[in-house]
């Protein structure tokens, strides 16, 4: 992961590298993601959260994830 | 004697090779010599989309621009690749809603356009193309406003009224800001 | 917290040039964790199509060789059939692999080389520019069915597992799809199941793993997962249709 | 579509030219930096009554041609580098067949995958004959979209006259370049009815279409019937373009995209007062031979331009038969030569043959 | 006395090129009695394989096209798209469709070409020396394959006629023999069913012959027929596989 | 097998010769005149625990060959014209990617089918590149069984030390003819691990075989590699035999099978006191042009004999540059060249030449 | 049918161009025909027949063989 | 100076490629130039089968005979097609049993043998071409007896030892025709 990921302590995603298909937003069922309106430098709206604590770090995001650029963390 | 050699670039869904397509058209039906080639090669996905048109009036040695005497520039990328590469005294027109309006050039002159503000302005964003052609024609002066509206509605054929209405708008107050 | 999910070693640091939400991007992931599961990273040899995924080399972190269009079975069965010891795995499109290379991989299904094959069914020739592929729906428009893929010129589109299932060199030969997370694991089970048919000795292995083209049906990449979701597994159904590891593993 | 101007891809120019040609069949398979024929054609085919097919392959495209055109009826193939080899075993068949038939290479860089940028590295393959077996196929290269269309009309006249294979050799530039072109036929070649064509035997005896002889030197025979005809096709279908020969001290030879950049730049130094000429090849088979080799000697150096490590320089080399210096400038792997370094080329060569003895 | 049996005009006089008992001869008068019945000599065009019938044209009395090995179906699909009044048959060998023209068979098929395939299947490449073919029996000895054909290098036989019948395509798809005269008729009827097939417009037809090959046996001519008979149709069933032509020809 | 004097036609020679070469893999499709090399290797191969498949095509074949040769195992596969040609695009795939390969064409009369007889059209195709690209395979013509095995011995190894295909080229004559030969290596080289091949990335970073270069220049750079390897190759690799070139008044230049028929006819000729000298090339690329070169003019004149209408011979003119004259005389179509007929033609055109001016 | 074929009046051989394959002779269940010891031109020993009586006139004969050299006749 | 040119001929199955095969084995083992070469070409199947076999003493030119020294013939196709052919002085060995005895050349010498019957009263019809070679070589004295038995088993290693025995038996029996 790129040394300027965003990162959350249960979910981490590489906004420069997010394309913004938005099939992660589709895949949380928590309805927990959400697109940005900003855009990254490529000039792609990438993904966001807002609350995270009903995350239960299910790892769903990450598996539809094209670009693997989501990390998913859990207490051990 | 005319010899124009034109980049327009920006990223892929902005139109920019319909944008080539219309001044190469319009500077058709102005009987000059025109080419315009898209830029097609390595990275064909991601990254910026640019075209070269080159309008003169003598025949056209190559339509591959290495040298130009213009860009049309719509955003970040594009400006990173392109603004060095304008030949000393050639023009470049800036989309300033994505691209900024800092001038790093001190030899080449500057058309700055709020071109996508002004094209959700017009009610379409996707117009923002035309509005930068406007802009680039209105200042450079080889094909008039008329040649251009009537091209980007020949090559839209088909298309709803209100686009190719929207499209002249954007055009109309491109070309104003260019011509100053 | 411990990070649960991330990247594997097989694959590689490099940011792909796929477009956004293409399918070919998940199938890489869990065909790269598939191989760090099994431990086989050293001793793979990936073969990357000419489509879409040409650069596969700069995402596989392992050793990686290029074929003509069309011919990775080809290449597969040489480089196995050289060197038994390494894992081999094609990996295609439909083009390459339906069209072009039709007669390569049926007959390294029927010889049944130990060899694994990836095969993304996208239904269009992805890389060139969105044509008609043989495993273009009907009706499906493209660039060069610009009114829609016609039954009466054209046929109808290939099943190609249906078909390859029915070489007994055919090991295993199931269908996935990446539209939806249960779906990519799914997915990811197969592969697993396929390579191992390979470690195992016991024949040709494919998946087809339907993935979605947004750039060339020209929808957003949520409307083309559920375009696979909706239309696509009608015509061309999930499941395992031949699986033979079980019966011949315990055997070898 | 009306025969004014339009602004459209060499690609599409010359799709648009084979219909008006009377091109009824067209087999493709994609491949970049041509997919714009096949796209064109799976519109326009059906719009007139043609056929377009989506071959499963170039082989398949190249063989659906020799059935097409073994039934009389005009057919063309497209492709580019890689697809074209492909196409060698077919196109050796064609001519062995004496059939007609156009096949279009938009060159591209090689060797093997390569890269899709514009090239001329395929010259050997399209003139010495990538297939088996002496033969010849024409091979036409277009510089402009204009000559893109007025060499598609000729060669389906040139093809059905000679009854063999012509070869439009052009690159991924004059292919993907829009450029003004009047799309319409400008000469007109009396062809005979095409009596060999498998049209059902009815009221005549059986045709019989092959290449295939056998017995004793039957197959020889058949090869000299060939080379005859390559013989007549060699003497009256050369054709080239010729600038300054009179007093050029170098002449540039050039074909397609190259030889647009020489002629510029020849205008530019010829404005200095430098002595340079050219020659354009547009049949780069037959190849104009004769006037290179009229020309070679009298003081004259020859320099060819071309887009690969050096192919139609062979020719030249053949032709000038050691009465000139024959020069060579190029680059490849699909790179674009820019008209400032041919520039310079020309300029550094002339000063250098002026400067000295004749190199 | 009348004459009850003869040659038929579509047969030339020629005496042909094959070894004694070979069954490209029974095959191809068989074919020419079905063109005359149906009255099609004068607008059928023949296409000859590269294989031991590459000389075809010496023998049929209408107009005949070669093909370069294995591309029989693509130059078919060529001229009877061009022009599709006429009637297009191509004649081909194991080795031909089933190694090196596996695409151009399968697509035709697939497309659903409204041409008519025989298909002499004699288990051999006959015409380069009788090396192993597609079709060639596990265990059966050829110029490649000296100690018999091993499945688990060289998979097994493949069955034609079952694959390409799948396709909606395939109209008419049959395999029969030419090994005693009871299958002689039924040949001559299959191939007939498979003209119609193509004269109504139904679609892709297919006749495989399972057809004896003495010379690269090693066998006599009446050893060979009794080959045919007693190994071959086990693993190459006779039969219908798919028949549309009355269903579909009414609706025509 | 033993290395004493074995009698077996020059297919089975060559076969042998290559399994002895370290040949581990051979990948075939049937065709005359070349089934022997096919029908050898599916009993030898097993053997020695080498592979043997016949593909389901040529494509096939030469794509085997391409994976078998990117492991680091050494790779061959054969077969005659029509084959061939359908091997061009994985040639240059297989030239671009840098592996090393072995490609034998035993070859036949063509075009199209054409048919079974010996040939020598097949020159282009493989010396000028029947593929797509500027590429380049060295490409060795024997002229008995003996050189047949020393060829086959030495193509391992070329393919080894430069990284690309190597391709022996001969004819049904060649093949098909036994003659005795003894079948061992003779020349030892020094060739480097291959540390490129895909072997598994244990304890290094991933190696990659490919042919595809995107980027600014990337492929042109690629390209100017391979130039530099074909200089270096042309350099050092050049082979031929050479008789009588000091006193010779003509020089007859001649490859394979034809060769020893014109060598023979040179004897003769000699005993009846004529001046008459010969070059065989035994690399046809690359070629021997600076031999022919140096001899050149010194008031001698070149005949070139070919089983073709005129190939080598465009080699021939190349490398003499104007400063002789340069003659042909072939035949084609399979058919087989006689020794009196080439004794007839040398002889008149030494009388010719003597008689008058310098042809 | 070449002129020298040699006939009878329920069936007609061209024994220069029989084959001596033998096929015919398997097919007639009658056991009426027979391969001859004589050699044609080709030095292929040609098929003959003794007592035709017993033929039917059944084609099956020139059905089966490969060279189309076998006629038959009946009466009408 | 040995230098022969000869043609073996006759129909397909009576084994004409392996008695030039010995042919030529047996020279080389005499450490004589030798080259065989199978008819191969158009009509593959059918007619008659026939090689070329060339022995010398100097380097040969050429494996293909056009203008044979001698000719060995099995069958009458084979005597039709090469009995003019053989050059003035040279040598035709006839299988009288199937050629019938007619010489139509004055102008070459002419070996009879009743080869197909002496095979059949050895045993074995299949050894014809052994006792033709043995009569050829018997006449024309190039290779010794022994070298063509040893040959002859060469060739056939693997084979039952009557077979061999028989066709050690047929070149003797022809060899002694030959020498006369
Ligand atoms: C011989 C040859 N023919 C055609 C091409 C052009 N080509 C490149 S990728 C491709 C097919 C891509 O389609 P697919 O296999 O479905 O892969 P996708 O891009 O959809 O993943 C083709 C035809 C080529 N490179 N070589
Ligand atoms: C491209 C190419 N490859 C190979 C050949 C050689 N060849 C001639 S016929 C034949 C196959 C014959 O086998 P099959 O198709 O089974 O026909 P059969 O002779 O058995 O009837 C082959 C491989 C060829 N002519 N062209
Ligand atoms: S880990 Fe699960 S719950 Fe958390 S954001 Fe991802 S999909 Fe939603
Ligand atoms: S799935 Fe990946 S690439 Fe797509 S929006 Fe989410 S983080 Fe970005
Ligand atoms: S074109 Fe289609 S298959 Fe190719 S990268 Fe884009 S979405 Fe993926
Ligand atoms: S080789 Fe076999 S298939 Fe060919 S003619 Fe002889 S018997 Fe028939
Ligand atoms: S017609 Fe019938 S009965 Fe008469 S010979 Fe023939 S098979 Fe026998
Ligand atoms: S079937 Fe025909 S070829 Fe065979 S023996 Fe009978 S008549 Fe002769
Ligand atoms: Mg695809
Ligand atoms: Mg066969």
């Amino acid at each position: 992961m790129a040394k300027d990921a965003v990162k959350h302590d249960k979910i981490a995603v590489d906004r420069e590298r997010c394309k913004g298909c938005g099939l992660c937003v589709l895949a949380c069922d928590r309805k927990i993601l959400a697109m940005s309106k900003k855009l990254n430098k490529k000039g792609l709206h990438y993904v966001e959260w807002n609350d995270l604590t009903n995350c239960k770090s299910c790892t769903l995001c990450a598996i539809i994830c094209p670009e693997a650029v989501i990390e998913i963390y859990k207490e051990s | 004697m005319i010899h124009e050699e034109i980049i327009i670039a920006g990223f892929g869904g902005q139109g920019i090779l319909y944008a080539g397509k219309v001044l190469a058209t319009a500077a058709m039906r102005e009987d000059r010599q025109v080419t315009y080639l898209p830029s097609y090669g390595a990275e064909v996905r991601g990254g910026t989309a640019f075209c070269h048109t080159v309008i003169a009036e003598e025949e056209i040695a190559t339509p591959v621009v290495t040298d130009p005497t213009a860009a049309v520039i719509l955003n970040t990328p594009s400006k990173e690749k392109f603004e060095g590469k304008v030949r000393k005294g050639g023009l470049i027109v800036l989309n300033t809603s994505l691209t900024g309006d800092i001038h790093k050039r001190a030899d080449a002159a500057y058309v700055d356009v709020d071109a996508t503000e002004i094209a959700e302005r017009l009610g379409n964003v996707r117009a923002t193309n035309m509005v930068m052609v406007g802009a680039f024609a209105g200042r450079a002066r080889i094909v008039p406003l008329e040649a251009l509206v009537s091209a980007s509605a020949e090559l839209l054929h088909g298309a709803k009224k209100e686009i190719i209405a929207i499209n002249e708008q954007a055009l109309k107050e491109g070309w104003k800001i260019g011509h100053g | 917290m411990k990070k649960i999910f991330g990247r594997t070693p097989s694959l590689t640091d490099a940011p792909t040039h796929y477009c956004g939400g293409c399918g070919h991007g998940i199938v890489h992931r869990v065909l790269c964790e598939v191989i760090d599961e099994l431990g086989l990273r050293e001793s793979t040899v990936g073969i990357a199509p000419v489509g879409c995924a040409v650069l596969g080399y700069d995402y596989w972190n392992f050793d990686v060789s290029e074929a003509a269009h069309g011919r990775t079975p080809a290449v597969a069965t040489g480089m196995k059939r050289a060197r038994p010891d390494l894992t081999v795995f094609s990996y295609q499109g439909d083009g390459d692999l339906a069209a072009i290379g039709t007669a390569e991989i049926i007959h390294a299904a029927n010889r049944g080389e130990r060899i694994t094959v990836i095969f993304v069914n996208n239904t269009v020739y992805g890389m060139t520019g969105g044509q008609m592929a043989p495993t273009t729906l009907v009706g499906q428009k493209t660039l060069t069915s610009p009114h829609g893929r016609k039954f009466e010129e054209f046929g109808e589109p290939i099943r190609v597992v249906e078909l390859l299932s029915q070489f007994r060199g055919t090991a295993y030969a199931a269908r996935t799809s990446v539209h939806n997370p249960v779906e990519v694991i799914k997915t990811k089970k197969a592969i697993k199941k396929a390579f191992q048919a390979q470690v195992d000795g016991i024949g040709f292995s494919i998946v087809e793993i339907l993935s979605q083209c947004p750039t060339y049906w020209g929808m957003t990449p949520v409307q083309s997962v559920e375009y696979v979701r909706d239309e696509l597994v009608k015509y061309f159904p999930l499941g395992t249709f031949k699986d033979e590891t079980g019966a011949k593993a315990s055997a070898v | 579509m009306t025969t004014q101007k339009v602004l459209m891809c060499g690609n599409e120019v010359l799709a648009e030219a084979a219909v008006r040609a009377g091109c009824r069949c067209y087999f493709g398979y994609p491949i970049t930096p041509q997919n714009e024929i096949s796209a064109y054609m799976s519109k326009r085919m059906p719009e007139i009554g043609g056929v377009f097919i989506q071959a499963e392959s170039e082989l398949a495209a190249i063989n659906m041609v020799f059935g097409a055109s073994a039934v009389g009826v005009r057919a063309m193939t497209s492709s580019s580098s890689p697809g074209v080899s492909l196409k060698q075993e077919g196109i050796s068949y064609i001519a062995g067949a004496e059939l007609p038939a156009v096949i279009v290479n938009v060159m591209r860089g090689g060797p093997g995958l390569g890269n899709i940028g514009p090239a001329q590295s395929d010259y050997f393959q399209a003139v010495k004959g990538g297939g088996h077996g002496d033969y010849h196929q024409i091979v036409l290269a277009p510089y402009s979209a204009q000559e893109v269309s007025d060499i598609t009309f000729l060669s389906f006249d040139l093809a059905d006259q000679y009854r063999m294979p012509v070869m439009i050799l052009t690159d991924g530039v004059i292919g993907q370049m829009m450029e003004p072109a009047v799309i319409e036929k400008k000469e007109v070649r009396n062809l005979l009815p095409k009596d060999w064509a498998l049209t059902g035997c009815r009221g005549r005896k059986p045709n019989v279409v092959k290449s295939l002889y056998l017995g004793d030197k039957v197959l020889e025979r058949h090869n000299l019937k060939l080379q005859e005809r390559y013989r007549q096709v060699a003497a009256h279908e050369v054709r080239y373009d010729a600038y300054h020969l009179d007093d050029a001290e170098l002449i540039v030879v050039a074909y397609g995209i190259c030889a647009r950049l020489c002629k510029s730049a020849m205008n530019d130094l010829r404005a200095k007062g430098m002595r340079i000429g050219m020659i354009r090849p547009v049949t780069l088979w037959p190849f104009p031979s004769r006037i290179i080799s009229q020309v070679a000697g009298t003081g004259k150096s020859f320099l060819t331009v071309e887009m690969s490590f050096g192919q139609m320089v062979e020719d030249v080399r053949l032709a000038v038969n050691g009465k000139s210096g024959v020069h060579f400038y190029g680059r490849g792997g699909g790179e674009m030569l820019t008209r400032e370094e041919v520039l310079k080329e020309m300029e550094r060569l002339y000063a250098q043959l002026r400067g000295g003895k004749n190199v």
